[in-house]
């Protein structure tokens, strides 16, 4: 088995499903703690409302701008470059169909009458040289800030670059730069496989517990009534 | 296949045959275009057809099957047509000279005929 | 007053402007003989023990962005990366992580976290201590919505369990769980203080009553430096009607046990007020001028409690507000200006943001709002115990400064404010950089205007 | 078929006067040089040069052994719809063993071939098509009584160089399909000691071959080969990176279905199947039926059939970018395995804290 047949066969399916049962075991762990009931009076009617934090965190409060302006910029920017060459590129998007149509047994197209929207193959380039960019910029900022330097480990590093290589060697893919083809489409795959693999043990689980940190924050800050 | 879209691939050949022309002019160097190293849709075809049109000179060869050499509308530029015995083309030049290599006769081809000559009157 | 220290090797001075312990400054304090394997297991346990659902998701959710420096008032005014507020849990997180964490096995099974050590403890017993006063701004800005103040509270039942308490909040701490006062307020001194009062100031100041709708506490700071306070309250009280009484049995508000991190000194001191209120069938328990007193009982008293309280908990602001809106409290115009100092567990995290503005309203003062304000202003780096430890002090005046220039800078004649720790902090503070402005509590300027009184 | 190109004399004369005795023109072999040179890619001036030095080239002697295959890729070659290119092939060398084209057969036609081995022992370019059992000591096939193995290994002793025609000969192709049940193998993974090109492809595009031994007699040695072993002139290149179809797949322009707008468009195949990007071939552009068009210009993506291992590499139609991710069944017992796990973890936690609340 060549690497190319490795990495789009069983080297996906173990990623995929080391992927799904280390999100799956972590998420479960987390919720499934102990949770103890607030017995204090509400001030606020219903906390549910706090959920609305979920969404309002996504940007800095006024008095913060100042401080945070730099790494939301760059945040946003690999982010949003990040999404849209994962979602929207057609390579990508196929294979999402491919795992919509395998889960739920119908088909993308047939369920809401569109196909999954794509960009040129151009304008994914460009987002997801945004994104190298921005990423580059970040571990930058992280070895220079002060402060970013004291507080990053093994995580940060190993998390950064699980994370840009399927960008470098998907966009080496596009461009078809520096080895064979099949070589760089491999590469591609595996740096795919290896983030999946990675994904429930590091950072990048914020993908997920981001909305549960939130959303926790902003329902137990509600009930009181404090700041959000 | 008819309503296939035109590819930038034309374009590109014109402009790299304007510049050939130009060298050709300015120094009398000779270049050629390989068409069949490109992938050329059947629009991109038909839009070099209708640009290097057919010019003055029209020659017709018979050597190892037909061959059909013509100078375009733009003097100094040649579109060769090489067939093969049952008419399929095998190769395809737009060459940029004051005369093909291919029209010229051969060395060894003149010598070969000029000792047949003599043969045929001793 | 030293007959009564518990603590003879560090014996408090309670006659000093700030109470504090007579030999401050060792660099790392621990408390008790135990071996340090054990005071790292029990940093670890207890740290653990009470962890749940949210705080877990909280450790799992930083992706060190380092935003959580920018708002924390003891990064912006030194500019040392070691205050950044995740990075003072940083052995928690790890503990977390090996201890707790979904994956906690794997982590130790592959010794991917080292265990912490006790060094490493006593070195972030600064960062924990000395420089957080769990105002929690940084649960702000955090991007992942962390509350990380509530991290450091959890850090600091480790630390404490472990005997790895500043030595003055330690004492405090230990002295208001023996003596119900921290400060020396004991039932004995309360009782004289009020006897005295009431003389003094020839107001009738009603103890241990059977049955009371209200029933009033104080902190330890307003009791032992600003009496005023108390005689505040007596008049308001009477100004409004309210059936009222301070009880002996549970009138010290002030909880060193959740300050210095130790969960059954906490308990202890919450339970006493519960059962106070209780025991009068009080309808209402109006809390002092003390921030951590808020977030103490309005907040975390119904749940050592273990079930609703059967009464409610209010600020004396809000108390104050309740009574403006109903009419029956009716105040002097004071023609002047004035800025709110934001009690950060009353205010940001308490959620009681508009009752002071509310009385400062009625009071008619021009209110000039610091710039940030409300929910965002910035703490006075005295609270979650700092003011109480004299090794912070420099640390404590440069954070100070901050304050003193978002106050000038409005332009306002009075600052004032609703807890008498942020007070005390600004009394000190005003010393110490001879200031020119000095805060004053709201209870007192209320107090001070009261419609058909005599000021 | 030639009977007198098995003639010794023969290679003693140049190819030049070889085919001027033929009565082909100089000019005829010149266009037949151009031609060439543009199939592998060198300048359009290097054409004159080529038939400069083919003319003064000795034909080789070449042995063409038929090992397990379908005769695709003689018939691809030798039915080429070029027949003047065909013809010079065979010009071009003296084809000293061919089952299918030579005329004798039998013990003569093993005599033919012993007497060529011994004749020309060092010199002979060996060419293969199809792959080599292995199974049963190479039982699976054999000529004559005596396995395709035992002929390879015998015969690569004396050879100059060896030419894997076809993706059996250069991989093992349909035959070591798995379950491969004759043990097929590439002639690479047989022979280690002999310069080897290969030309895969099923069948491989009949120039290639013309290509590569006008290479051998311009230059006297072996085309660049890639790390698969396959001549960079014709194989440098993905089907993807040369196909006309390539701007439609950089502007995002599908063919969702084989009948669908996109498809009349003749928009890009990526999402039907197409293997253009993973597979290295010259078809997009020297086409095949002299030029007239290739698959994707036909209407169907690329198979990939000149890549290693084609058929196993799942459905033709299977965009290149679905990777195998699983299925529904893996997928929910992954799932029920986290969950159980994560609540295993949760309870081990709670477990600890009460524990930890008792002890104190």
């Amino acid at each position: 088995m060549d690497l190319l047949s490795f990495a789009r066969g069983p080297g996906m399916t173990w990623a995929v499903t080391i992927f799904v049962v280390g999100v799956l075991w972590k998420l479960a762990g987390l919720i499934l703690l102990r949770a103890r009931r607030d017995l204090s009076e509400a001030r606020t009617p219903s906390a549910w409302t706090g959920l609305r934090a979920i969404l309002t965190r996504s940007w800095p409060r006024r008095a913060f701008v100042h401080g945070t302006a730099f790494s939301e910029v760059l945040g946003y920017s690999f982010h949003i470059g990040f999404l849209f060459t994962l979602v929207f590129y057609l390579p990508h998007v196929l294979f999402f169909e491919d795992v919509f149509k395998g889960l739920l047994g119908v088909n993308f197209q047939k369920l809401f009458g569109v196909h999954w929207p794509y960009f040129s193959g151009g304008m994914v380039n460009f987002f997801g040289a945004v994104a190298v960019a921005a990423l580059i910029a970040l571990l930058v900022h992280r070895i220079v800030n002060p402060v970013k330097r004291l507080i990053s480990n093994f995580d940060d590093y190993f998390s950064w670059l699980v994370t840009i290589a399927p960008l470098v060697t998907g966009m080496l893919a596009y461009g078809h730069v520096g080895a064979p083809y099949q070589t760089l489409i491999a590469l591609h795959l595996l740096s795919v496989e290896l983030l999946l693999v990675w994904f429930p043990f590091g950072k990048l689980m914020h993908t997920f517990t981001v909305f549960l940190s939130r959303g926790t924050q902003g329902m137990q800050f509600e009930r009181k009534g404090a700041t959000l | 296949m008819s309503d296939l879209r035109e590819t930038a691939y034309a374009t590109a050949i014109l402009h790299e045959v304007a510049d050939l022309l130009g060298k050709l002019a300015a120094d009398g160097s000779a270049g050629a275009i390989d068409l069949r190293a490109m992938p050329l849709g059947p629009a991109d075809r038909a839009r070099l057809e209708e640009v290097l049109a057919q010019g003055a000179v029209k020659v017709s060869v018979d050597a190892g099957g037909p061959s059909e050499v013509f100078e375009t509308v733009y003097p100094g530029v040649w579109w060769t047509r090489h067939r093969n015995d049952a008419g399929e083309t095998i190769s395809e030049f737009i060459e940029v000279t004051d005369c093909p290599q291919f029209l010229k006769s051969q060395p060894d081809d003149i010598r070969a005929g000029a000792s047949g000559l003599r043969r045929l009157l001793e | 007053m030293s007959a009564s220290d518990v603590n003879t090797e560090h014996p408090l001075e309670l006659e000093a402007p700030r109470f504090s312990v007579k030999k401050p400054a060792v660099r790392y304090d621990k408390q008790g003989e135990v071996p340090d394997a054990d005071r790292v297991q029990r940093a670890m346990q207890n740290f653990v023990r009470d962890f749940g659902r949210s705080a877990a998701i909280y450790m799992e959710s930083c992706v060190h962005c380092g935003n959580c420096a920018e708002a924390c008032h003891f990064y912006a005014t030194t500019g040392d990366a070691k205050y950044t507020p995740i990075w003072k849990i940083e052995p928690f997180k790890q503990a977390y992580k090996r201890e707790y964490g979904p994956f906690a096995w794997f982590y130790r099974a592959l010794n991917l976290k080292s265990a912490v050590t006790v060094e490493r403890l006593e070195e972030w017993q600064e960062l924990i201590y000395d420089s957080c006063t769990v105002c929690g701004r940084c649960s702000l800005v955090c991007p992942m919505g962390i509350d990380i103040a509530s991290l450091v509270s959890l850090a600091r039942h480790g630390m404490a369990k472990a005997g790895l308490v500043p030595h003055e909040l330690w004492a405090v701490a230990e002295r208001g769980a023996k003596e119900g006062s921290p400060l020396g307020a004991t039932p004995k001194v309360f009782k004289d203080r009020l006897e005295w009062l009431a003389d003094d100031y020839e107001i009738d100041i009603p103890l241990d009553k059977a049955k009371a709708d209200v029933l009033c506490t104080m902190s330890s700071i307003e009791i032992m430096k600003y009496p005023e306070s108390i005689v505040a309250t007596a008049k308001i009280m009477k100004h409004v009607g309210a059936d009222w009484t301070f009880r002996l049995d549970g009138y010290e508000a002030t909880n060193f046990g959740l300050l210095s991190g130790n969960a059954d000194w906490q308990r202890d001191m919450s339970m006493k007020l519960i059962d106070a209120a209780i025991a009068c069938g009080a309808k209402t328990l109006v809390l002092p001028e003390c921030g951590h007193a808020y977030g103490a009982l309005r907040w975390m008293g119904a749940n050592l409690y273990g079930k609703p309280l059967p009464f409610r908990v209010v600020h004396i602001a809000e108390f104050m507000a309740e009574h403006v809106k109903s009419g029956k409290l009716k105040l002097k115009k004071v023609g002047k200006s004035v800025t709110f100092h934001d009690p950060c567990q009353i205010s940001r995290r308490g959620g009681a943001i508009e009752a002071p503005r509310e009385v400062l309203a009625a009071l008619g003062v021009e209110l000039r709002e610091m710039e940030p304000s409300k929910g965002l202003n910035w703490c006075c780096g005295g609270g979650g115990g700092v003011v109480t430890i004299h090794r912070a002090d420099a640390l404590r005046y440069r954070v100070f400064q901050l304050k003193m220039n978002q106050i000038d800078e409005t332009g306002a004649e009075l600052p004032v404010t609703s807890c008498s720790n942020c007070r005390q902090t600004f009394d000190d503070g005003q010393a110490h950089f001879k200031w020119d402005k000095t805060m004053n509590s709201l209870l007192e300027m209320v107090a001070d205007n009261l419609e058909g009184e005599a000021a | 078929m030639k009977g007198e190109t098995m003639r010794n004399d023969d290679r003693d004369i140049t190819l030049g006067e070889y085919l001027a005795a033929r009565g082909v023109s100089r000019r005829a072999f010149l266009k037949f040089a151009c031609s060439l040179a543009s199939l592998m890619a060198l300048p359009p001036s290097a054409g004159v040069a080529m038939a400069e030095a083919m003319a003064k080239s000795k034909r080789p002697s070449v042995l063409w052994f038929p090992f397990q295959e379908c005769t695709g890729c003689t018939e691809s070659i030798t039915r080429s719809h070029e027949p003047t290119i065909e013809s010079m092939i065979f010009d071009m060398i003296s084809l000293d063993y061919q089952e299918t084209l030579m005329a004798a057969a039998g013990h003569q036609s093993e005599a033919a071939r012993e007497q060529a081995m011994k004749d020309n022992y060092g010199k002979y370019l060996l060419l293969i098509d199809g792959s080599v059992a292995t199974g049963l000591d190479g039982a699976y096939s054999c000529i004559g009584g005596q396995t395709n193995l035992s002929w390879l290994v015998e015969a690569a002793k004396g050879a100059a160089a060896i030419i894997a025609i076809g993706s059996c000969a250069a991989y093992g192709g349909i035959p070591k399909a798995n379950p491969n049940p004759t043990g097929a193998r590439a002639v690479s993974d047989i022979v280690k000691d002999k310069p080897i090109v290969n030309i895969p492809g099923c069948p491989p595009i009949p120039a290639v071959l013309t290509g590569v031994l006008a290479h051998f007699l311009t230059f006297g040695s072996l085309p660049e080969l890639d790390p698969l072993g396959r001549p960079k002139a014709f194989y440098g290149e993905t089907i993807h990176d040369r196909c006309y179809r390539r701007p439609f797949y950089d502007q995002g322009r599908f063919a969702k279905t084989f009948d669908d707008e996109g498809a009349r468009n003749g928009w890009c195949l990526y999402e039907l199947g197409c293997k253009g990007p993973v597979t290295y071939n010259a078809c997009a552009t020297i086409k095949w039926n002299a030029g007239t068009s290739f698959p994707i210009q036909s209407g169907h993506g690329c198979l990939g059939c000149a890549e290693p291992d084609f058929w196993d590499k799942g459905s033709f139609y299977r965009p290149l970018s679905v990777a195998h991710w699983g299925d529904k069944a893996t997928l929910g017992g992954a799932a029920a395995i986290g969950v159980a796990l994560g609540a295993a973890a949760a309870l081990a936690a709670r477990r600890r804290q009460d524990k930890i609340a008792k002890g104190d």
